[in-house]
């Protein structure tokens, strides 16, 4: 079932991540449309759960997408994903699924590049298997 | 009886060519519980909203969908326009079908708009009703500390109808203002100022003064503090809706800077001060004075106002040669740079040097050698006195405070505002501010303008309309928490706390005027006790969910 | 034959032990050369059991060989292994095959052998070892039972004079001291400041009289070899100093510099009086406990 | 507290090879307030098991549930209905509500998703650290409140041993405390040393017959 379809999910922070991906699209920035965005408070809302859930539902690659580490408004928001992505990682691995497929992405709201880079990276790195 | 949902497409005046807006409305139109899917150009218009309102007040809907752009645009606008039509705003889902779908990419992207609307469609059937409610609130506010800021917090305070109560550790109010010489360049002098506050104060019967008393401990959330102050030995609790920090700064001479020992002839700048304001007549007139700046610490702005203000000070009352050593001048403060004009004029020396300048004690006076870089020499000068230079540090005890209320404080020990530009009085926790110095060295002037930002801050909080809040947005369900403490040791705002549910069960409780949304207690919570309205797990495998259906 | 331990401890002035390592396997040849190289040269031969929770040949087989070869064997018995029941059945078998003297230890623990899943035993210390066996000497079991034969053991402890902190070592050492003991065998000692001021403390001690104090000398023979002890082996602490000496000794001069060293330390210990004798352990090195020995003069 | 920690996926489905339809259930109490079987942590591992036997190519069928406490044989049987439609029981209890939930619904197989690990506290957030062995014959009082019986590596009474390592440290990890060491230095605070001087006699290892029972008076 994974991989099939090959959606990439988005898990992105209102803040930062959310506004660079409008920013892309009002700059005329393309990038891959297999990705489907969903919008979170903040980058520490999304649960370990959330990301195997991703996975099982079809999904080839998640990524967590909050603020830059000390900008994050809520402190730990950003720290805490990238701790979560970690532990996903490891359940992951021992399911058998690389675990790069997980990632989390730091931003500020105008990173518009950034943003349509990382999703053209992780649309390789799921091809490639 | 299905949940009725209101669909509705923008397509942005017809400028989304690359989604197949009559197709999506075909696939989505046979869904049971969709009431209707109406196209539209303009949602964002007057006309558009019309056509919105006539829709839903004609159908019984009870959720609404809107495909249109960004939500950072027009959430709020669509959320206020339910509302005026009596829907809870709570009950609307957008689909951001323009800036992260038809602008994103060239090509037909018909399926993904569909599959986006297919998530929003899948999220509204879940989202339930939040009702906004005011919060009682504790119209009371506690100052701690009873220096310049804090004192004048409390008066611009109680202008506002706001009783306050001023807990000071000293015996006396004033902090700094007892000791600084003067505020040259304003008219009165720091003791006047200090006189005429304390005046204000004695006849204010809004604001209640607590001398040689502490802040034992601190318990509750914004809008319901309970602290125990102890004084006089006795500890009495009482609540305050919000907390201003105005506990000030201390300065210390750095005595590993100078091979010589301070004391005898190198002293501080209060030691001057005393000795200008009351002379001893056994004491010789210092024939040249000297002044140190800068050596080690960047963030001088007090030290340079001082030096600059005494400099004059002792021009005017000994008319003895003044010599200043420093690296660079830092005069951004209020009025700094008329000062050290006004200190040329006077003839007092600016000597600009690049490493720290040698210092020796040689019979009884102070030799001072350091290379000029504007002579470009090196050059020696014998003093009378030096006064040292001073780092500016938090006050004691911020330490322990902050550590007492969680509160974060920065590299150098001042409390850390939650966001330096943009809210620099806040700290992270919603109904706890900070004023003046003990958030950084700050003038006069910038005291006065956090004090007065403070004030405006804490009147909108304690404002009826301020204790607004959507009503249990975040909740923590009773029935399956297990006060397991994991949200409360780890919620960033201190917003949780545990409480007793009718008199026998302990449970985690979430404050909603403390709470600022950010969902982090509800996606640790082991037992999944915690439902964050809105953005709820199921919510969001819901949005999970529809990417696996496609067309 | 060789004379009692327990008269020895009496009349010998400068007493010296030393210590037999059994192999991991029922093949005593090597052991039987190293009792046959030292049985007369030592006043006590002790036999470790299951050192560094390793299983080897056992310490009963060994103490029974040293005196088939007319050796004075000294029992080593830990906790670890055996329980209560088990110790005692030992105490006897030992006793009744002319072994009669014993050192009371708590053994390493199972974490730092070679058999790391094992349940530890542990079911008594080494405090309480010293007890029982006075309760056996005393002609009954542990429960009060009458021994039809009873037993007359000279008993041995160890003392750990660098341990970090001290304090409760010496603790520990004074309950040693008052369950009364006839000899006390140190872990391995290098610094004798160290020492001396463990002995000041002994003599401060209260039921030290007629205790001999052994102190415990382990060779080390090259830098490497040191500092996996200070890692891993229990109870003992290689001064830098002594590493870097040992480490400077060119190639192939590694086991006569170790030798020379183990020597100087026991002669400072002889001539100086600061303990009652020493107890050379020479950890798989056996035979070269006559050449520090003589290294030492004695 | 009772502490517990997952098995690996790995043995976990060893151990389910052959059974279609599986009932994971988690319990509310204990191993939910150390986050190893509560319902979120139910969530992931059912995930798991779909995402890994669907990778296989064979199908599962995974419901999930949560108990409010495995080891109350009426909250137990509330899950009679969904055990009837499973072929095997995969509990995230501890040791005890495995136990429990097997006693019930003995025609079917149950397995053990956690190692039930000890009696503990948290030390810090998401760890876990001993206290306590419940050994039935509790001797805190004379040890300052540090348990040797369990927190020294050799349970000895009459510590500490040779081998404490510089600095106080434990002979098997040089991070570990030595407890005899800590007993030392907060009796010595309270001024209560002479504690420790006092011999012990050897534990009564029999305090509590195994496997335990406790009758309580009729309250």
């Amino acid at each position: 079932m994974t991989g099939q379809n090959k959606k990439i999910i988005a898990f992105c922070c209102a803040e930062s991540a959310y506004r660079a991906a409008d920013r892309a699209g009002r700059l005329g920035i393309h990038y891959p449309d297999n990705v489907r965005v969903i919008r979170v408070p903040c980058a520490g809302r999304v649960s370990v759960l959330h990301i195997l859930k991703a996975f099982e539902k079809g999904a080839a690659g998640v990524l967590v997408m909050g603020c830059q580490e000390g900008a994050c408004r809520h402190l730990t928001g950003n720290i805490r994903a990238k701790e979560r992505a970690k532990y996903a990682e490891d359940l992951l691995k021992e399911v058998g699924i690389n675990g790069q497929r997980v990632k989390v992405v730091n931003f500020g709201p105008d990173m518009a590049q950034k943003f349509a880079r990382e999703i053209e990276e992780m649309v390789e790195k799921i091809k490639e298997e | 009886m299905p949940v009725k949902i209101g669909l509705f497409l923008c397509d942005c005046g017809g400028s989304l060519r690359n989604i197949d807006f009559p197709k999506i409305r075909e696939n989505l139109a046979k869904l049971e519980d969709i009431a209707f899917v109406k196209i539209s150009h303009n949602l964002c218009l007057e006309e558009g909203e019309k056509a919105i309102a006539s829709r839903i007040l004609g159908e019984n809907v009870i959720r609404v969908v809107i495909a249109a752009c960004s939500p950072e645009l027009c959430e709020d606008k669509f959320m206020r326009l339910l509302e005026g039509l009596g829907l809870n705003p709570n009950l609307l889902s957008i689909a951001n079908i323009r800036e992260q779908c038809s602008w994103a990419h060239e090509r037909d992207v018909t399926k993904k708009a569909l599959e986006l609307i297919r998530m929003a469609v899948n999220k509204a059937r879940l989202l339930q009703a939040v009702e906004r409610g005011e919060v009682p609130v504790n119209k009371e506010v506690l100052v701690v500390g009873g220096g310049f800021s804090g004192v004048k917090s409390a008066l611009e305070l109680s202008q506002l109808g706001i009783r306050t109560t001023i807990v000071e550790r000293e015996s006396a109010l004033g902090g700094k203002l007892r000791e600084l010489g003067g505020f040259y360049g304003v008219e009165t002098s720091p003791k006047e100022m200090l006189g005429s506050m304390i005046k204000a104060i004695e006849e204010d019967k809004n604001i209640e003064v607590l001398t040689s008393a502490e802040v034992a401990r601190v318990q509750g959330g914004a809008g319901d503090f309970t602290v125990r102050i102890r004084k006089g030995g006795k500890e009495s609790s009482r609540s305050f809706g919000a907390i201003i920090f105005a506990t000030g700064y201390r300065t210390e001479i750095l005595p590993q800077d100078f091979e010589v020992e301070p004391g005898g002839n190198i002293i501080s700048q209060q030691k001057l001060v005393q000795m200008l304001q009351a002379p001893k007549k056994s004491e010789r007139r210092p024939e040249t004075i000297g002044f140190a700046l800068d050596f080690s610490d960047e963030n001088c702005r007090l030290p340079t106002l001082s030096t600059l203000n005494n400099a004059l000070l002792v021009k005017e009352k000994l008319g003895s040669e003044v010599y200043v050593f420093c690296k660079n001048l830092k005069v951004d403060s209020e009025g700094a740079e008329k000062l050290y004009q006004e200190a040329r004029d006077r003839g007092v020396v600016f000597l600009k040097f690049e490493k720290p300048p040698q210092i020796y004690g040689e019979n009884g006076q102070v030799k001072v050698e350091a290379k000029d870089v504007l002579l470009g020499e090196e050059v020696t000068l014998l003093c009378d006195l030096l006064v040292a230079e001073e780092k500016t540090l938090p006050s004691e005890g911020t330490e322990s405070l902050s550590s007492m209320l969680n509160l974060e404080i920065d590299s150098r020990g001042f409390y850390q505002a939650e966001n330096i530009h943009l809210y620099p009085v806040a700290s992270e926790r919603k109904g706890i501010y900070f004023v003046g110095n003990c958030r950084g060295d700050l003038d006069l002037a910038r005291a006065s303008t956090d004090v007065s930002s403070a004030v405006m801050n804490i009147y909108e909080f304690l404002s009826p309309e301020g204790a607004i809040v959507e009503v249990e947005k975040v909740k923590a369900d009773p029935q399956k928490c297990r006060a397991c403490l994991t949200c409360i040791r780890i919620c960033p705002h201190k917003a949780i706390q545990l409480v007793r549910v009718d008199s026998e069960k302990w449970v985690a409780k979430i404050y909603d005027l403390a709470c600022d949304r950010c969902g982090i207690c509800a996606a640790i919570c082991p037992a999944k006790a915690i439902k964050f309205e809105g953005y709820s797990d199921e919510q969001i495998l819901a949005e999970v969910e529809a990417i696996g259906e496609g067309l | 034959m060789a004379k009692p331990f327990r008269e020895t401890l009496k009349t010998k002035d400068f007493i010296v032990t030393a210590e037999a390592g059994p192999g991991k396997g029922s093949n005593t040849e090597k052991l039987t050369e190293h009792i046959e190289l030292l049985k007369d040269k030592v006043d006590g031969l002790n036999v470790t059991d299951n050192q560094s929770a390793v299983m080897r040949y056992p310490s009963l087989g060994t103490c029974l060989l040293i005196k088939e070869h007319g050796g004075e064997p000294i029992l080593q018995i830990t906790c670890r292994d055996r329980n209560r029941l088990a110790i005692q059945a030992d105490l006897l078998f030992a006793y009744s095959r002319g072994i009669n003297n014993v050192l009371c230890l708590t053994g390493d623990a199972i974490d730092t052998g070679d058999h790391k899943e094992a349940k530890p035993v542990f079911d008594l210390d080494s405090v309480q070892l010293i007890h029982l066996v006075h309760t056996l000497n005393s002609g009954k079991d542990m429960v009060g039972n009458e021994l039809d034969g009873g037993v007359d053991f000279c008993i041995g402890a160890s003392a750990t004079p660098s341990a970090d902190p001290i304090e409760p070592q010496l603790m520990k050492f004074q309950k040693k001291l008052d369950a009364g003991v006839d000899f006390i065998q140190t872990q391995a000692v290098y610094d004798m400041d160290e020492l001396k001021r463990f002995m000041e403390n002994f003599h401060k001690m209260d039921h030290i009289e007629g205790v001999k104090i052994l102190a415990g000398i382990v060779p080390i023979w090259g830098a490497k070899m040191a500092s996996y002890m200070n890692e891993s082996v229990p109870g003992i602490y290689v001064p830098q100093y002594l590493i870097d000496e040992i480490d400077q000794a060119p190639k192939g001069t590694k086991a006569a510099k170790g030798i020379e060293m183990a020597g100087r330390l026991v002669r400072q210990v002889k001539e100086e009086g600061i303990c009652d004798g020493v107890h050379v352990m020479a950890i798989g090195r056996e035979e070269r406990v006559p050449a520090i020995l003589e290294a030492a003069g004695i | 507290m009772v502490i517990a920690e997952r098995k690996p996926l790995g043995e976990i489905r060893n151990m389910l090879a052959g059974y279609k339809r599986i009932l994971v259930v988690g319990c509310g109490t204990c191993v939910t307030i150390c986050w190893a079987g509560g319902e979120k942590e139910v969530g992931i591992l059912s995930s798991q098991l779909r995402l890994a036997s669907s990778k296989d190519g064979n199908e599962l069928s995974i419901i999930e549930a949560v108990v409010e406490r495995q080891c109350e044989k009426e909250m137990v049987e509330e899950l009679r209905d969904k055990v009837q439609e499973v072929d095997a029981i995969l509990s995230m209890g501890c040791g005890v509500g495995v136990q429990t939930i097997a006693d019930i619904f003995e025609e079917k197989p149950i397995f053990p998703a956690l190692n039930t690990t000890f009696i503990g506290m948290p030390e810090a957030e998401g760890l876990w650290t001993e206290k306590c062995g419940a050994c039935g014959d509790c001797l805190l009082y004379w040890t300052g409140g540090i348990c040797p019986v369990v927190r020294c590596a050799k349970g000895l009474l009459n510590g500490p041993c040779g081998g404490t390592r510089k600095g106080g440290k434990c002979e098997i990890d040089p991070e570990k405390d030595c407890a005899w060491v800590l007993i030392y230095r907060r009796l010595e605070r309270q001024g209560r040393l002479d504690l420790m001087r006092k011999y012990y006699e050897p534990k009564n290892y029999r305090a509590v017959k195994r496997p335990g029972k406790v009758q309580a008076m009729q309250a």
